[in-house]
Formats: C-alpha cells, structure tokens, sequence
C-alpha cells in the first residue's frame, strides 16, 4: 500500500502533504501531556519490528503486520497512534526507499490518519457491540483491523485515481481485492497478539470506558456492516480474479524486498514458515476466515441493534 | 574529490527526489535530464552497480504491479519516473554506512519533538530488529515447526513479547534520561556547515527551476 | 561501628521500607544509613531484591512502606528530579542508557541538558571516551560495540555528570578481567560522597567496598564490614555466596 | 596432543575463517577443531570478537572467507537449519530466548516442536525449572523475573531439548555465586559432545573445561589445556586476563 514516488500527480502530494503535516501538528497538541517520547519511539520501533515476523495466514501463505489497530488499540490514543505510524512512515521512506518521499503525505494521510482513525471508531464501537468486556478487545481489534486495512486501501486508490493515474474501474476492486485479504492477515495477526497480552499482561489493555458518545455507536455500526457490504458488492467479482492473480506477485515482491541490501541487510528475516507462495487452499482458507468475520459483525450487530 | 556531509546528500537527495517525481507526466526530454542528472549523482557517491541493480530490480516488481494496468505510455513514463527517484534514493542509502542512519536523521529539517522521536525510534529499530532476530534464530534453534495454528501461536508470542519488551525499556531509557537531566527537550547538536548550506540553496533552486519548466510555465 | 563513623553525615536513610510486585512481596521492611566517604556492596542471591531495592532508591518504582531520605530530602513523586541531579544510576543492562545517535553524544548528553557549552562538553566527553578505552569508537552507535565496550560507555556517560551518588546494578558484567581492575581504580579515585554496588563479583567487590549489605528473604541479614565478612566462609555460603565461585 | 586425543572424532572444525565488520577487521585467520567429550573456554578482552566468532558458528553471521564445518557438514546458508537442530546456543542477552507467555511454556517449545505430546513435554519441562529452581515461576511471564532468573529460565529452555553441541555466550553473567556452581555441576553432568564457552569469568571456567582459546588481535594466540594456562600468569595478563579479578 506504500506508494512510490511519481505515482500521484503534484496537485495531491500537496495537499495530502498539507493535510498530513496539520493532523501530525494537532496530534502532537492534542496528545496527552504525560506521554513520553521514548514510549512513543520504542512503541514505534517495536511496530516497525513487528513488521519484520513473518506471520502464517493459512495454506502456506503468510502475511506481516501493519500496524495502524495494534497501535491504537495499545497506546489507547489515536494522536499518539497517528504520530508512531507516521513515523514508521517516515523512516521507512528515507531508510528503506519503501513509500516515495513526495508520497509521504498520502501515505501518512491512508494509513496514519485514515487507517488509524477509523481504527479508533471501530474497536472502541464493535468492542462494545460485542458485549464490552475486555477479553473481546482481540476479536473487537481484529475485526476492526481487517476493515481499517481495506479502508486505507481504499483511500489509497482515491488519492491514485484523483491523481489520474489510474482508471477507477482497474484500481479501486484491484487494491479493494488484494487488501482484504491482506486484511484478514492483519486482522489474525492484530487479534493475536492481543490475546497473548491478554492472558500475559491485560492491565496494559485499555479497560471499557469508551470514549465514544451513545449514539455514535449505533450510527457507525450501521455503517460498518454496510460500508463492508457495498464493499464487497462492489469489487467481488474482479476482486477475485485479483487477488488470485496477484497474490503471487505480492509475496513475491515482499520477499524480495526484505532480501534487498539496503543498509539493514543484516536483516534478512526470514519467515517462520519458509515455503512461500500460493495455493487455491490458501486462496479459499483466507476467504472463508473473512466470510466468517463479516458474518460475525453483521450478526452481532444485528442483535444488538 | 569533494566529499559531501551525510546531511548533506541526504539533502540533495531529497531535493532531487522530489524535483523528479513532480515533473509533468509524460513530458519525456525533461525526464532524460533527470536520468543523466540521476547518474551523475549516483557516480558521484559511488555506488556499488550490483547491489543497487538487484536492489532496482526487486523495485521494478511492485512498480508494475501498480502500473501496467494503465497500459502504453503512460505505464512507461511512471514507471521510469519512479524509477529515478528510487535510483537517487537507494544510491544515498547505499553510500551511508551501516549504523549511521540514525545520525543521518538527525539532519531532517523536522519539528524538534518530531525529531527526538524519529532519532529514539531509529536508536531502538536496531536493538528491537536484532532481538527479533535472535527470538527466530533461538526458535529454530529449537526447532520450530507445527501447523500453521503453532507457528500463528508462536508468532503472535514473539510480537506480544518484543513488545513487553518494549514498553519495560521505554521506562527504563525514560528514567536514564531523566537521571542524566533531561527535562523534555532533547539536546542535539548539529552541524551547521554556512557554505554546505548555501550550496544547497543554489542547488534546489536550480533543480526546482528545472522542474518548473517542465510545465513550460515560463515559455507561454 | 566505632564514634568516628556515627559523626560522618548520613547521605542515605533507607527506613523501614516495604515493596511487593502483585504476585510477591519482596522487600518487607529493610532499614539502613550510608555515610558520607562509604563504598558499600550489596549482596545478596538471584532474585532477593537487589534490583528492586535500588530501583527504589532513585524513586524508579515507590515502597509501599517505609521511607527514603536522600541528602536531606524524602524521595517523593514531587521532588524526584531534584534528588535524581546528584545521583548516578547505572541500570543492569547498559543498553538503556545508549540512545543517542554515537557514544559521544551518549556521554555529552547530560552535560549539553544542563547547558554547558557544545565545546566543553565535547572535551570532557571525550576525556571520559578516553579513560574508558572507547576514544577510536567515539562516533560509533552504540550498536557497533561488543557487550563490555556497552557497558564502558554507559558507565563513562554517568559519571560525566560527576554525580555525588553513586549507584550502579551489577558494573562488572560483562567485563574483562583487565577492565575490572581498572573500573575499581576509577572507581576508587573518584570524589564521589557514596557508592553503592549492586554485584555477585564477590572477589572484585572485596576490593572495591569498605562495607557489605546482605539481602535475603526480603530483610537486610547482614551488615558488616567487608574485611570481616570475608572471613565468615560459612555465613557467606548460608546466603547463596560460596567464597570460591 | 597425545595420541589418544587425536584418535577423537573431531564435531566443529573452524578452518581459517576471517570476519569484517564495515568499519573493523575482527576475525583475520581463525581455525581450530573442537573433539568430541571436550569442553573448552573461549577467552580474550571485551571486543576480541568472541562473540561475533560464536555467532559465525551458528551461522548468524557468515565469514567472508574459510569454512566451518560441524558434524560433518558445511556451514551454508541451505543447510544451516539441519545443522542447527543439534546445537544449544545460549545468546549474551538471555531475553532473547524467551518468548512465550509463560517460563513453562519457553521450556516446553522445543518439545512440543518435536511432537512430543504434552504432558510428556510438561513433565519434563516442570523436571528441568526444577532443576533451575524456577519451578515457584513456572506459570511467570520471563518479563517478572530478576536478571539471574531470566538467565537460568534461558539455560533451561535451550537444555530441555539434550542438544549435542553447546554454545554459550557468558553463561554466568549474572548469575549469584551458589547458581554458578550449580550450573558448573549441571553442565559437567551433560551427555553433551562439545561445550564451548566464551566467558570473563576465569575461575569459573577454570573449573568447568579443560581446554582455552585465547582471542586476541582476530587470532587464536592460544590453544592450551586450561591447567596449563592457569600456571601462567603473566601469559593470561598479557592477553588482558589478570588471574585476580
Ligand atoms: N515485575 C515483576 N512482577 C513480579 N515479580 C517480580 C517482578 N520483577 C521481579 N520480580 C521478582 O522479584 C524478585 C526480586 O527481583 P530483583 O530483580 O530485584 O532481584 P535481584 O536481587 O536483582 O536478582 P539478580 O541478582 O538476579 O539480578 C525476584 O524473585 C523476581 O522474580
Ligand atoms: N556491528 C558492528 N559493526 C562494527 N563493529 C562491530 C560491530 N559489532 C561489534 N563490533 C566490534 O567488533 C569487535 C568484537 O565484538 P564482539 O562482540 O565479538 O566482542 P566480544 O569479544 O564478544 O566482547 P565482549 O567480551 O565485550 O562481549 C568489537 O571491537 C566491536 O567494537
Ligand atoms: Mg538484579
Ligand atoms: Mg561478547
């Protein structure tokens, strides 16, 4: 989702430029005063870290963290959850020439802001529609980070078709498809790794006391089950063929990527499990784990509502 | 040869990246400028050609991935334009040597809270990278395998636990701070070299220019 | 303890105090004094609470009991900062320590936060790099240094605030024999009011303390000169501290 | 060497093996074998390049030049995961063994992975904290130990799984005097083919191997049986090892 320079027209780095830098400064006022920059730091470097594990998905496919959920959901602030991955961004722009330096802004704008922001509504709104108690917080964040995956994605493809480099009909089921697999990914990985602190750590978690207004729940509930439906309706058929079609070329690229000699070189982590590559079980095994978390929400939200 | 401060590639750098990556789309003789104005900067630090080959290809994958369903020329032009900007990019990052990239973002013109947190963050990426390493390594050591619930499990473990990890030392390098008197602004000390500085005036105001008239602003 | 010692000034008082994790109570009612010129070793096996005691010396985690006086003040949340000026706290893994961009920087660093100048700064930063053996790596990052050249700079980067309280969690580890040696005559040479060692370097800590504290089952069971500890091999061992390993 | 011993099959042999960092030469011409039944000491000052020629044995790092051969097979990136399936490496940092929710479960791991079922796995998992006087911990996450329990919790883990080979960075670091007895006793009654060592701690190691590699400027200096090198004093502070401290 990192998009490389020259890929958004002059027009759009400015302003998604203009707009990351305004939300980075509010978010660094609004950001709770008792917050230490080498917790911001290190929480960060641990979410760049991360990124580094290779984590099965299912059928000998596997997939990395993103990160934007697991931020907010453990720095419980979406200020300090934008600044960290922003500069994740931002060190994964000069260190590793991986996200262009004019596209900064928008990716800092799809997934510092969009991706973490509508990862805030959703885990603090499905946490509760799930009944509030803290141990659902793993389902809640792995839920909400497989929709806030698909929307960066989305926004992504925005920002690519405003800046007319690519037809909407190619881009939007293109990135839509392959992120919602990535998105289960994220989301297995996200709700995972929140229930290893759970059962290790759970007075790091944030308790229930949401910091939502009542009637937002019920309005972005709606939403969720029907921004994910018109999602699916919309780029199902081509999504795909896609994603069947790209999957491939995806690991193939990350894995080369973490091979490549950038001054990190030392690095070359490689996954735990090392076949890489595809198959139709994993293609299917993937779609089925989604099926049933959308059929989970919208039944969820049903009987709440 | 004239040898250029660390702040100050990564500047130039910078600087040529963005001129290139804004040039107007398909207009071809101003992006064969950059190609050449590429080159030169790339002889310049000496890049090493295989590495930063194997390095471009690996680029090239995820670049048509994105473009080709554009088709033509177009796909071409974009490619090509990112391609130079990776170039440029990748020729920086591979004339830094090892370790020192967190003294290079020292030298990002970034608001100072900003900064404190970027400089911290790579200080910690190295640690935090190599005890990932190490985790992997000690787990196939002891012979990690099992099906893909297993791995998941163990996965997830090494994630949560580097991030214990994590916090614990945050305390821990916060109170180290704190004991050695730091009081929320971090003191950094950086070099200012006055003639390094305005030869890079001179130089993004050349560059910009270039760009400019890609849009063939001033010719009408 | 003869006159002469009860009329030093007490720099430390350690009263009575109680620390329990969750799972554990730990420190359950420790009390001593240290004294102006003492160098005093803490004993004491893995996991009696050596750490926790001296995290809370310096107000890095709060008895639920008890109270410390430092210099005259009560170690309080408030006046935290002021008390933390004067001391030197050397945490067991020196890694924390290190988050400057080069070692050099590490050390200048609490020189530059209390606003002495860039240019001597650097020259006593680099005065200490030297003394350390570090001065060929002063613009390395801290990553590219073996474990004892971590530890060397994290010790040079305390003492370059020339604090008047020492405390330092395990110095020795990691070190040479060569470097052990030659921390303790750094160590001895300084004008440092109190020293107090965390350690499990028996032998290297017989050279280096005047005075032992041993910790076990959550109590101070021993406080006695090191000269005459060392000669009681069987109480040594009846602590987790058998003489000749 | 007498007849005998050469008649040994030999486990790890280090054929002239030379590492770099960027900046550094640190390994320039090492080679040495390593017999079965030996346990040997690798000594030499902080940044002689122990660990990193520790780290080349296990292939975390590669040399640029020479070979290192283990059980008779070559050290390459294809079969390096064969090749480790028989070595216990104990890291400098003990944290980095552990990873698992609970120290019980950090010890069970090997097991499980080798389809052990598990409550043969608990058991002897449960046997091994034991041994380690852990067991109090057993249901602990490793983050709510202390220094020296997070080492043996780490020692534990890489034993439960009888390797053949073992390499161990500064095993005692951090350990009390009475653990490092212990740990002498527990590792001197190993099924073990070969132990190598790298450590500071001379007196320890003086009592638990019988062979000494002394590093020094990026070449073995010394290959001799550690009675031996103990009677020469002035060899070992020569190599920055006074016997003292
Ligand atoms: N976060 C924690 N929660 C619960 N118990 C803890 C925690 N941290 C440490 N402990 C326990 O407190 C005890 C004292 O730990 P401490 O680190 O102070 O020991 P120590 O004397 O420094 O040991 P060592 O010599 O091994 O460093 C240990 O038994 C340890 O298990
Ligand atoms: N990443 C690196 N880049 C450059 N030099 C390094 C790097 N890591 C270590 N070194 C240098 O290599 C030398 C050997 O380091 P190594 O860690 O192997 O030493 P060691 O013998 O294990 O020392 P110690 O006893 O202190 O653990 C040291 O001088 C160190 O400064
Ligand atoms: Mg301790
Ligand atoms: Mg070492």
């Amino acid at each position: 989702m990192h998009i490389p320079d020259g890929f958004i027209s002059p027009p759009v780095a400015v302003m998604t430029t203009v707009i990351s830098a305004g939300v980075l400064t509010l978010s660094f006022s609004k950001m709770g005063k008792d917050v230490k920059a080498p917790v911001i730091a290190l929480t960060t470097a641990f979410i760049f870290a991360a990124q580094m594990i290779n984590f099965p998905v299912a059928g000998g496919t596997s997939g990395h963290l993103l990160g934007a959920t697991l931020a907010v959901v453990i720095l419980g602030d979406p200020w300090v959850a934008t600044i960290s991955i922003s500069t994740v961004l931002l060190i994964q722009a000069l260190l590793f020439a991986d996200g262009g330096i004019t596209a900064l802004g928008a990716n800092i704008f799809n997934m510092g802001i969009v991706g973490v922001w509508v990862s805030w509504l959703l885990v603090t709104t499905i946490q509760r529609l799930l009944g509030g108690a803290k141990k659902r917080l793993p389902l809640a964040a792995g839920i909400t980070a497989a929709i806030s995956t698909v929307s960066a994605a989305v926004s992504c493809s925005l920002l690519l078709i405003i800046s007319g480099t690519a037809p909407l009909n190619l881009v939007l089921p293109a990135m839509t498809g392959t992120h919602i697999l990535i998105g289960v990914g994220e989301g297995l990985i996200t709700g995972s790794v929140l229930r290893y602190l759970l059962a290790t750590n759970p007075d790091l978690l944030p308790d229930d006391e949401s910091k939502l207004d009542k009637w937002l729940v019920p309005v972005i509930g709606t939403l969720l089950v029907a921004g994910v439906l018109s999602l699916l309706a919309s780029s199902w058929p081509d999504g795909l063929e896609k994603v069947a079609e790209n999957l491939g070329f995806i690991h193939l690229a990350e894995n080369v990527r973490v091979e490549v000699p950038t001054p990190f070189a030392d690095y070359q982590i490689s996954g735990i499990n090392e076949q890489i590559g595809t198959s139709i079980s994993g293609v299917l095994g993937t779609l089925i784990c989604f099926g049933l978390a959308f059929f989970m929400t919208k039944f969820i939200s049903r009987k709440s509502a | 040869m004239l040898k250029l401060s660390l702040f100050l590639r990564l500047r130039l750098s910078l600087i040529l990246v963005i001129s290139t990556a804004l040039i107007k789309t398909n207009n071809w003789s101003f992006l064969f400028i950059y190609i050449l104005i590429a080159l030169c900067w790339c002889i310049f630090l000496k890049t090493p050609i295989k590495i930063l080959l194997k390095l471009l290809g690996a680029e090239l994958i995820l670049l048509s991935l994105m473009a080709l369903p554009l088709g033509g020329e177009k796909a071409g032009f974009l490619m090509v334009r990112s391609l130079i900007c990776l170039l440029i990019m990748n020729s920086f990052l591979l004339s830094v040597p090892k370790y020192h990239l967190s003294i290079a973002l020292k030298g990002l013109p970034l608001p100072k809270k900003m900064q404190e947190i970027v400089i911290l963050t790579g200080e910690y990426l190295e640690i935090l990278l190599l005890e990932i390493q190490h985790m992997e390594i000690s787990a196939k050591l002891r012979s990690l395998n099992g099906n893909s619930n297993w791995l998941r499990y163990i996965s997830a473990a090494m994630i949560g636990s580097l991030y214990l990890r994590s916090l614990d030392r945050a305390q821990r390098v916060y109170d180290a701070m704190v004991i050695r008197g730091y009081n929320g602004t971090f003191p950094l000390e950086i070099d200012n070299n006055k003639s390094e500085n305005f030869m890079l005036i001179i130089l993004s105001i050349m560059v910009m220019s270039l760009t400019f008239s890609s849009y063939k602003i001033w010719i009408n | 303890m003869d006159k002469l010692d009860q009329k030093k000034s007490v720099i430390i008082t350690v009263d009575n105090i109680k620390f329990d994790y969750e799972k554990q109570s730990i420190l359950q009612g420790i009390s001593f004094n240290l004294k102006a010129g003492e160098r005093v070793a803490l004993l004491g096996r893995t996991g009696a609470g050596k750490s926790t005691l001296l995290n809370n010396l310096i107000g890095l985690k709060f008895p639920q009991k008890g109270e410390i006086i430092i210099d005259g003040l009560k170690l309080e949340k408030k006046n935290i900062a002021d008390i933390r000026k004067n001391i030197g706290f050397a945490f067991q893994n020196p890694e924390d320590q290190l988050f400057m961009p080069t070692i050099l920087e590490d050390v200048m660093f609490g020189l530059l936060n209390y606003k002495i100048p860039a240019s001597i700064a650097k020259e006593k930063a680099r005065f200490l790099l030297d003394k350390f053996g570090l001065i060929a790596y002063e613009n390395r990052s801290s990553h590219e240094l073996s474990g004892g050249q971590k530890r060397l700079a994290a010790l040079a980067s305390i003492l370059a605030l020339e604090p008047n309280i020492l405390i330092l969690d395990e110095p020795t580890n990691g070190l040479d024999p060569a470097w052990r040696k030659k921390l303790a005559e750094i160590l001895l040479n300084l004008p440092i009011k109190v020293i107090l060692i965390a350690s499990h370097d028996l032998n290297w800590v017989k050279k280096t303390t005047q005075r032992a504290l041993i910790l076990d089952q959550g109590q101070i069971q021993l406080d006695q000169s090191i000269i005459s500890l060392f000669q009681q091999e069987s109480v040594l061992e009846s602590y987790g501290l058998p003489l000749d390993w």
